[in-house]
């Protein structure tokens, strides 16, 4: 504009049809708006890593095949855990602060259904097998998963399992009604795509020695659960009448029902508050007993699911809340009733629950044919090298590992929560481990470098992460989105989608399935209302309110990179399109700081 | 008094504090705005007793002004361009019913293409409305003239304009001495009108009047530009003798000896005074007559002053299309038919706020210097072609050539 | 009869100055015509709005809620690519004059008839030219008539001089409010297709309806393109000069109609002493000529028809040989001289044999102008020791 | 992601719930969008943050139909056509400031004359579009004041074109100046508040009626915040046989005192606390187009903004509760018309 | 003459302190002219003033084409504008920076920096995003120039920045101890 202009070279008069976007106006910026995802806190709350927001935002666009993909990355067997997982993330989910959860559990279930219908197959995520051979004791949800995740990592995993059937809890401690035996045998079908060796009534220390596992095979992960009732210390425990939750169940699902029922008698009073305990009372209730659940706090402090909880009193159990046993009453040897004292709950404990404090002279007497005890559960180390274990556990290192040996341990036997999904975790932390063992990396500096790449805050360790490049996950593994960074201006109030529910008088008839789980529409219409915290999903607001037009549509993206850039010739730093990103995928950093590229 | 750092759209504002203005109806316009927001402002601060009027355009401004003067009340407003020129059949209304509203104008190009810059055709074309027209050089003169202004409307019923540049003044902060509140109600009592709306001694005001009478109320409009003329240079004295800083219709600088003669107006005058006492510092006999009143035109000021001289050049920031620069063409008309009259030479600069700087005028000294009559009767200066600077924009004796580069 | 066209009368009509302008809107056919009625200008835009109701002519009238708007939807309406008219006068004018200058600068080929009338307050409406004065520096051109004939005449050639590529600026055509307007004449008309043919197709040379090539027009302009801007529009406005005189050709050739120059000249030949004077006073004027010039003075007549670009060169040749001028000028620039008499002066300034030059105010408000007042400047002009102050035609004063 | 979200909704929980499958834009959509996007471009000169342009460009990008646009001078003119340049790729007429609605009368009608009279490339040396659509910027203060007669008359005579009023609720080009659209008590430069003062002392002018009081066909008001609800109405104002007119809420950073970044939350906050309903009258029916669910009270959305500081004083509460009753009469008011008729998107 | 053009931002008070630093010199009995180059300045978008100093009363009226010193309120702006075009050789260079005078080669000029933000922010003047840097500027301007004393400086800055005046009083004085100075430095010219 400086260069000599001559009236004869202008247009007859002032008019104009050159483009602004000569005038490079990102010049006035001091702040630089950057795209950068973050990790969402059901994401990060899970234990197995599941990518549910990627996972629900396929869902909800229909294309199921790519939801599941990922999801089957870090989860094994979504049709299991969409059924039985207590589902911390839901518990997590920013949408609770909103209006309510998303039901992702159900989400889950549903797609882990959708692909058994299906008949989909799991590949191995790696090209090349690798020789390597890895002992997996246990065949439960721990054990099983480590040998997915060793066989999708290119290793030949054989799994010792003492029981006729593969399974574990999953099999013989979880009542079909819940988990029907045909959605496992659906489900663990993966491991024989995947050529999965799975040994059963193969017992270590009995029918295979700990030696010749440690000969034969170049690392073994340990797995072999909790199977001990813990006792409740109170006389009249040696009545006949008298059971552990574990056994009852065990004895159940090997088919040993009726005899069993028979001896319950009428009366059946459970002692416990986990979800063993409701299992058991469930199951009771099914086999036509009055069932009383006992717990010494109230019903908020129950460590059961509470939709199992619900469920349980809906069909008919009674909770008696606040009340510890401290006699069985017995005649003949066998059990007549139970005396319970009241409490009242004190201080906190370190578990946070409020203390229970016995009220002296409460007891009273409860009449009962049978007495379930579900108040905790012990593993049983027969078989396993002394060194290998303390009294309660099996101690391991931040990647599964025991004693700087080539022996892993996960589930139930090493100090985590015994739920399906911490052992699922355990299992792939497990296979990640070894599979870096196997070659050579573990014990060095890569290791950790590893780990803070695929680690996600709270502790869980992503698989996608570990065989993918990071980058092109976009996704930030240091930072979960907290609600308060959502603009949840875009977000309308919509209820949770309820499963559908088999009415409780009709389902304590059999052991069929209480939830018929959801359909299209219902799982579409949940995945809908995930808000995608700190992942973009092209919602167009950033575009839309760009008052200088500088986020453009990336038209040609894959599915992997953002689906905008900010065209900084012209970004004035304004800041609107952060302030309204709905789900904080946007961020300002200071003009010259380095970082956003 | 004080002296401060004003801006000369806040000389404007003091000027009209100091007057004791009681109706101030506007509109915002760049570059007059900070006008109107001073006055705003003491007014909500309680610095002045005066009715705030925001208005919904110029044109409803003047009309609110005219409410106002004809009911009594010291009405001001300020405006610029556009608004000018949109308010200006009201202008004609304002100087036909004889009302003393003063009003400052911030010279600023007309549209289209659209610009907020400097130049004074917006106000020259207002010329025959029938209003005083003061142009201001600095920010002292701006704050003197508007105290000025309303004595002078006042005694001669006519409405008054204050002209300031563009930014070249009305944005620039630059050392103001503010007079004493006392000092100025001595100097300018409380506004009397012969006649107002009242409703004890009813008038008709602006009632339709026929062949028979219409003329004669222009020519009286007439008369009372030739009395504002010897209102204006009496109220310019008293005004020195009480303040220190007297005021005529126009002012010369090294006219006396001079041969060649600059006319300026407005803030040109100042950046020209460098130029001249630069040339002067040289020997060379040049001078400059700044004219301070556009209208009444001060013939017989610029005759006295111009006579004799050999050549003098006029510097207009603005252009009358299909004539020439407006004080050009009313500088010819003022000595035509004279003895000695000087050959004229008439330059269009700096429209739309392209800066003129002592280089200009030293271009403009250069020119005149170099010829003894002019060879065509508009010469363009600051022209960004090059080949284009100087030449004339047709209209010329000669045919004017395109010089090809 | 002194006029240039003296109308045959079996083929002449009797119409209105108004009605006259009316037919020619209607033989020129513009596209869109946004009008608001003042008097003395309201006839013209009632002649033609019956002539549009029957179908005389396919035109659109937009009838605005005020002049500005009128001079506002007439650029926008020019600005798209139509052909544009409107009319107007007075206050009328006084309220678009900020459209106008817009209408010059934006290069609208636009022809406005005025209905010349006297400027509030007080107010009257009643002729006299400071509503067409106070145009004068809007970078229109104006033209004056001097009657029905000229001003019908002059609205057909003001459409091919607002239209020529050189000029493309907005076209006043003065006539005297009454006296012209509302006055019955002899007038002879074109045949419509002759009009046609001269007028022709307005072709729009940056159409902003041309959505295929998108224009940004009327933009801001900072000091870097300003100043070169207006001196284009100012190069424009000179060159509608020469426009004018070929359009003048081109007019006779097409109807034999022989306008010849920027003014009409009136024994001025061997004049020693002048008279400039607009419009219908002129008509007046020429009476006065004959009549002093029976007696043996030698006095002469220069009427412009061209005000605006002020033909200053060929003013200077047209008056070198008189001893002294007398301006008449029918509007007051409040102190300062008449506009018309400081074009003259201005233009005269150069001049190597500049004559004596007097400033006549008359007929304000629709003061009479009689033959009297006109004799009595050429004689007061004859006098070397008039004093060289504004001379008041006809005031009671 | 190849995707964007099904027909742009910011959420897709915010997705109307009948909808089964989300649809999913083409490419060719996309592309059709790109080329829409041209219309109006960055490099202009309007300040960081600011709303016009993210109404400008909903506006441009609803109808593939040509556009001609006619601005109102103010801050989008200045700003955006910087000789030589334009951020306009549209036909674009500015004249003044008090006439845009009259200009583009001039436009409509000689687009309409011209295609009446079957005027060819030929004769006019270019092609007439098929059918073309004229569009009115203005801000508030060339639209309620200075520009309302002329707008007045073209809604009165019935001219097809749409007038869009971007409401920045002062004179923003020239620094913050109080207009007919500025609301009770806020702070201008002309309505300062001071030791006598409180700032504007009088009602804003309700604009969007005395429109509904022409008898067009469509008017309506929106929000830059609700650009799905803009996009709609702009749609049907385009459409609408006869004028139409939007009032957009437009707030402006510099002259409300906010930071940048919140120019869309606050006149979201507008909407919320029903300071600025959205609504729309069609052919003389009123409908409500937000239901605030929990309307918020107005304070939460002044205390958002500088020019309302003073209000926030304990000594002003009585003016903070005055200015409550009246969005609350206002609101019942608009209600009552709506006579129960919503339309959310 | 001494002639001063500002560089800044919009928004950052450029045009303000051309005003206050006239008003600051005016304090001290010179004749003053203080102007911006006016444009349709939004915020962020790069602004000049300019300031005259002078013992006689200034004439000319257009803008600075060769100044004898330059305050660059915002150090981007060297990369964005020619910020030196027709400083005249020696002249002083005052710049925002956090960084040493050394780190800019800007050419034959006397160059002083002064952490401006930083102080500004100390003081709690603007945002994290935009501090208002000009009274701090002018602090520096007055050790880094030696022309104006920081009291006149300082009793401008009370008198013309109404708001928050201690708090730009503040970061003015810190910023008279904390400009960095060019070593050697010559003598200014045109005192």
């Amino acid at each position: 504009m400086t260069t000599a202009i001559r009236p004869e070279s202008l247009p007859p008069m002032a008019i104009t049809w050159d483009s602004t976007r000569v005038n490079k106006t990102g010049s006035w910026r001091y702040l630089r708006p950057v795209y950068r995802d973050k990790t969402p806190p059901c994401h990060a709350g899970c234990p197995t890593t599941n990518e549910i927001e990627r996972v629900l935002y396929w869902v909800a666009l229909g294309d199921l095949d790519r939801a599941w993909e990922i999801l089957t990355a870090e989860n094994p067997f979504p049709a299991i855990t969409g059924r039985v997982c207590h589902h911390p993330c839901e518990s997590r989910c920013n949408r609770g602060r909103f209006d309510e959860a998303v039901g992702i559990r159900e989400v889950e279930r549903f797609l882990g259904d959708w692909a058994l219908r299906a008949g989909k197959r799991v590949e191995p995520l790696v090209p090349k097998k690798s020789n390597k051979r890895v002992a997996v004791v246990g065949g439960g949800p721990a054990g099983l998963a480590c040998a997915y995740h060793l066989a999708r990592l290119g290793h030949a995993a054989t799994v010792f399992e003492a029981n006729p059937e593969p399974g574990g809890v999953l099999r013989y401690g979880i009542p079909n009604y819940r988990l029907p035996k045909s959605v496992l045998k659906a489900e663990l079908h993966k491991l024989k795509d995947l050529d999965v060796e799975i040994r059963t009534n193969a017992r270590v220390g009995q029918d295979v020695s700990w030696d010749e596992l440690q000969r034969q095979y170049d690392a073994i992960f340990v797995a072999t659960g909790v199977w001990k009732s813990l006792p409740l210390r109170v006389p009249g425990e040696d009545l006949k009448g008298v059971l552990s939750g574990l056994q009852f169940l065990k004895a159940l699902h090997q088919g040993q029902g009726q005899p069993l029922s028979e001896e319950l008698g009428e009366r059946v009073v459970v002692v416990g508050g986990g979800n063993t305990a409701m299992d058991v009372a469930r199951t009771a209730l099914r086999l036509g007993k009055r069932v009383v659940i006992a717990y010494r706090r109230t019903r908020a402090e129950m460590p059961a699911i509470p939709e199992e909880i619900e469920e349980a009193l809906a069909e008919g159990a009674e909770l008696i809340e606040r009340v510890s046993p401290t006699k069985i009453l017995g005649e003949d040897g066998r059990v007549v009733g139970i005396e319970l004292q009241k409490m009242r709950l004190g201080e906190p404990d370190e578990s946070g629950r409020r203390r229970p404090v016995p009220i002296e002279g409460s007891e009273f007497v409860l009449e009962a044919d049978t007495v379930i005890t579900a108040i905790g559960e012990a593993p049983d180390f027969a078989g396993l090298p002394e060194e290998l274990h303390d009294e309660w556990v099996v101690p391991v290192d931040e990647w599964g590992r025991v004693l700087r040996q080539k022996v892993f341990a996960g589930g139930d036997v090493i100090d985590q929560p015994h739920t399906v999904v911490d052992a699922l975790a355990s299992g792939k932390r497990a296979a990640i481990a070894i599979d870096l063992f196997l070659k050579g990396k573990l014990d060095r500096k890569e290791a950790d470098e590893i780990r803070r790449r695929i680690e996600l805050p709270q502790g869980g360790l992503s698989m996608r992460r570990y065989v993918e490049d990071p980058g092109a996950l976009l996704l930030d593994n240091t930072r979960i989105v907290e609600y308060e960074q959502l603009n949840p201006a875009y977000f309308q109030k919509i209820a949770r989608t309820p499963p559908q529910e088999r009415p409780p008088e009709a389902r304590v008839r059999d052991f069929s399935e209480v939830k018929p789980g959801f359909d299209w529409d219902e799982a579409l219409r949940e995945a809908e209302r995930c808000l995608h915290c700190g992942v973009c999903n092209g919602c167009d607001n950033c575009f839309v309110f760009c008052p200088d037009l500088a986020v453009t549509r990336n038209a040609g993206a894959d599915g992997r990179g953002y689906p905008y850039a900010i065209n900084y010739d012209y970004c004035k730093g304004c800041g609107i399109c952060v302030q309204e990103c709905p789900r904080a995928v946007l961020e300002l950093v200071r003009e010259g700081s380095g970082e956003g590229g | 008094m004080a002296k401060k750092v004003l801006m000369g759209n806040h000389a404007v504002s003091y000027g009209a504090r100091l007057s004791r203005v009681e109706v101030i109806a506007a509109y915002p316009i760049t570059p007059q705005t900070q006008v109107v927001e001073e006055l705003a402002e003491m007014c909500a601060w309680g610095d002045l007793n005066a009715k705030f009027i925001k208005v919904e355009s110029e044109h409803s401004a003047m009309a609110a002004c005219i409410g106002a003067s004809a009911t009594g009340a010291r009405a001001f407003t300020a405006t610029s361009s556009q608004g000018l020129l949109l308010m200006h059949e009201m202008l004609h209304w304002a100087a036909g019913a004889r009302l003393p509203i003063v009003m400052a104008n911030i010279n600023r190009a007309l549209a289209p293409p659209w610009s907020i810059w400097s130049e004074q055709t917006d106000s020259l074309a207002q010329r025959d409305t029938g209003w005083l027209q003061f142009y201001c050089e600095s920010n002292q003169e701006v704050l003197d003239t508007t105290i000025q202004a309303f004595k002078i409307s006042e005694r001669v019923l006519l409405p008054a304009m204050i002209i300031l540049d563009a930014f070249f003044l009305s944005h620039t902060y630059e050392p103001v001495e503010v007079p004493a509140q006392e000092a100025v109600d001595e100097f300018l009592p409380p506004y009397k009108p012969p006649l107002k709306l009242d409703v004890d001694d009813p008038h008709a005001f602006g009632a339709l009047v026929g062949p028979d009478g219409y003329y004669e109320f222009r020519y009286n409009i007439q008369k009372a530009f030739e009395e504002a003329q010897r209102a204006i240079i009496e109220v310019g004295e008293e005004f020195g003798e009480r303040f220190g800083r007297a005021y005529g219709l126009v002012e010369p600088f090294y006219v006396d000896d001079a041969e060649v003669v600059l006319v300026t107006s407005s803030t040109i005058t100042s950046t020209a005074r460098a130029v001249i006492k630069e040339r002067r510092a040289r020997g060379e006999r040049v001078g400059l007559l700044k004219i301070r009143v556009f209208r009444p035109f001060p013939f017989e000021a610029v005759r006295e002053m111009l006579l004799g001289v050999p050549k003098v050049a006029v510097i207009d920031r603005n252009l009358s299309l299909g004539h020439h620069g407006i004080f050009h063409a009313e500088l010819k008309s003022a000595l035509y038919g004279q003895r000695n009259a000087p050959a004229v030479f008439g330059f269009v600069a700096g429209l739309g706020g392209r800066d003129v700087t002592p280089r200009t005028i030293h271009q403009i000294l250069d020119i005149v210097g170099s010829q003894e009559e002019p060879d065509r009767d508009v010469y363009w200066i600051g022209l960004k072609a090059k080949a284009e600077e100087g030449q004339p924009a047709g209209n010329g004796r000669k045919q004017r050539q395109r010089v090809k580069a | 009869m002194s006029a240039i066209v003296v109308p045959k009368l079996e083929e002449a009509e009797l119409l209105t100055g108004a009605q006259a302008v009316a037919h020619a809107m209607r033989q020129i056919e513009p596209d869109v015509v946004p009008v608001y009625p003042i008097t003395p200008q309201t006839p013209i835009i009632e002649e033609f709005s019956q002539m549009v109701a029957d179908g005389l002519c396919d035109s659109e009238i937009i009838n605005v809620e005020s002049e500005h708007s009128a001079m506002s939807a007439a650029v926008g309406a020019s600005v798209a690519g139509a052909r544009v008219m409107t009319a107007t006068a007075s206050q009328g004018l006084a309220l678009m004059i900020e459209i106008l200058y817009i209408a010059a600068s934006m290069r609208c080929p636009i022809v406005i008839p005025i209905g010349n009338r006297a400027l509030s307050g007080p107010i009257n409406i009643h002729c006299d030219h400071s509503d067409a004065y106070l145009a004068r520096d809007s970078g229109a051109v104006q033209i004056f008539a001097e009657n029905a004939q000229e001003a019908y005449d002059y609205t057909l050639m003001a459409v091919r001089l607002a239209e020529h590529r050189k000029v493309l600026l907005p076209v006043l055509v003065n006539l005297d409010g009454f006296t012209l307007t509302h006055s019955a004449e002899v007038v002879q008309l074109l045949p419509d297709e002759l009009v046609k043919e001269f007028v022709g197709y307005y072709r729009p040379l940056h159409p902003l309806l041309n959505v295929q090539r998108p224009t940004t027009q009327g933009p801001f302009d900072m000091p870097d393109f300003y100043y070169e801007h207006k001196r284009q529009q100012a190069d424009a406005t000179l060159e509608a000069l020469g426009v004018f005189l070929e359009v003048q050709r081109e007019y006779e050739g097409a109807t034999g109609r022989g306008y010849r120059g920027y003014f009409e000249v009136y024994g001025l030949e061997d004049a020693r002493f002048a008279l400039v004077a607009l419009g219908s006073t002129a008509g007046t004027a020429k009476a006065v000529v004959d009549e002093l010039r029976d007696r043996g003075q030698k006095v002469g007549l220069l009427k412009p028809w061209l005000f605006r670009p002020f033909p200053h060169e060929a003013l200077r040749e047209a008056l070198k040989e008189v001893e002294a001028v007398a301006v008449l000028d029918r509007a007051l620039s409040f102190g300062s001289w008449g506009p018309l008499y400081e074009e003259v002066a201005s233009a005269l300034y150069p001049s190597d044999n500049r004559p004596r030059l007097h400033n006549f105010t008359y007929g304000l408000g629709g003061r009479d102008v009689t033959p009297e007042q006109i004799e009595r400047a050429l004689t007061l002009i004859q006098d070397p020791k008039l004093p060289r102050t504004m001379h008041y035609l006809g005031v009671r004063a | 992601m190849t995707v964007t979200n099904s027909n742009g909704n910011a959420d897709s929980a915010t997705a109307t719930i009948t909808r089964a499958v989300p649809r999913v834009k083409t490419l060719k959509e996309l592309a059709a969008q790109e080329e829409r996007e041209k219309r109006f471009q960055g490099g202009h000169s309007l300040c960081a943050g600011c709303s016009i342009p993210v109404m400008v460009r909903s506006v441009l990008n609803t109808i593939d139909i040509p556009v001609v646009v006619v601005n109102a001078t103010g801050c989008l003119e200045v700003a955006t056509t910087r000789y030589p340049t334009t951020a306009w790729n549209v036909p674009w007429l500015h004249v003044a400031f008090e006439n845009a609605a009259a200009a583009a009368s001039g436009v409509e009608v000689a687009f309409r004359v011209l295609k009446r009279k079957g005027r060819t490339a030929q004769e006019l040396g270019f092609e007439l579009p098929g059918e073309v659509r004229v569009v009115v910027f203005g801000g508030d203060g060339g639209t309620y004041d200075i520009g309302l007669q002329a707008l007045s008359g073209a809604l009165e005579r019935g001219h097809r074109f749409t007038y869009i009023c971007y409401d920045n609720e002062a004179y923003m080009n020239t620094g913050n100046q109080r207009s007919g659209a500025t609301p009770p008590l806020a702070h201008t430069t002309t309505t300062p508040v001071g030791r006598e003062s409180l700032g504007k002392l009088q009602q804003r002018k309700d604009l969007t009626e005395i429109a509904v009081a022409h008898h067009v066909p469509y008017v309506a008001q929106a929000s830059i915040s609700h650009w799905q609800d803009l996009v709609r109405k702009v749609e049907a104002a385009l459409r609408a046989d006869g004028p139409s007119f939007l009032n957009v809420l437009a707030p402006c950073q510099r002259g409300w005192g906010y930071e940048p970044c919140l120019t869309v939350e606050i006149a979201r906050l507008a909407v919320e606390t029903r300071f600025w309903p959205l609504y729309e009258v069609v052919e003389g029916e009123y409908r409500l187009n937000a239901l605030p669910k929990k309307p918020k009270p107005v304070s939460e959305w002044l205390k958002t903004q500088k020019r309302f500081a003073h209000l926030l004083k304990p000594e002003n509460r009585h003016l903070l509760d005055e200015l409550q009753l009246q969005v609350d009469r206002e609101w019942e008011k608009l209600l009552r018309r709506c006579e129960g008729r919503v339309l959310e998107v | 003459m001494l002639e001063i053009r500002i560089h800044g931002r919009g928004g950052q008070g450029a045009v303000i302190a051309s005003k206050v630093l006239a008003g600051a010199f005016f304090r001290e009995g010179k004749w003053v002219q203080a102007f911006p180059a006016f444009g349709v300045e939004r915020r962020g978008a790069p602004v000049t003033a300019f300031v005259r100093v002078d013992e006689e009363p200034i004439l000319v009226r257009c803008q600075i084409y060769e100044p004898d010193q330059l305050l660059v309120l915002d150090p981007t702006l060297i990369e964005a504008v020619d910020v030196t075009q027709g400083l005249k050789p020696g002249g002083l260079v005052l710049i925002n920076s956090e960084r040493p005078p050394e780190a800019f080669s800007l050419g034959d000029y006397r160059i002083a920096t002064v952490d401006a933000g930083a102080i500004a922010l100390k003081h709690g003047l603007g945002t994290r995003e935009q501090p208002i840097v000009n009274t701090a500027i002018l602090g520096a301007y007055a050790r880094a120039s030696g022309l104006v004393s920081l009291d006149a400086v300082l009793e401008e800055i009370a008198e013309s920045v109404p708001l928050g005046a201690e708090a730009n009083r503040a970061a003015a004085r810190e910023a008279y101890e904390r400009v960095r100075l060019p070593a050697p430095a010559p003598a200014a010219k045109n005192a």
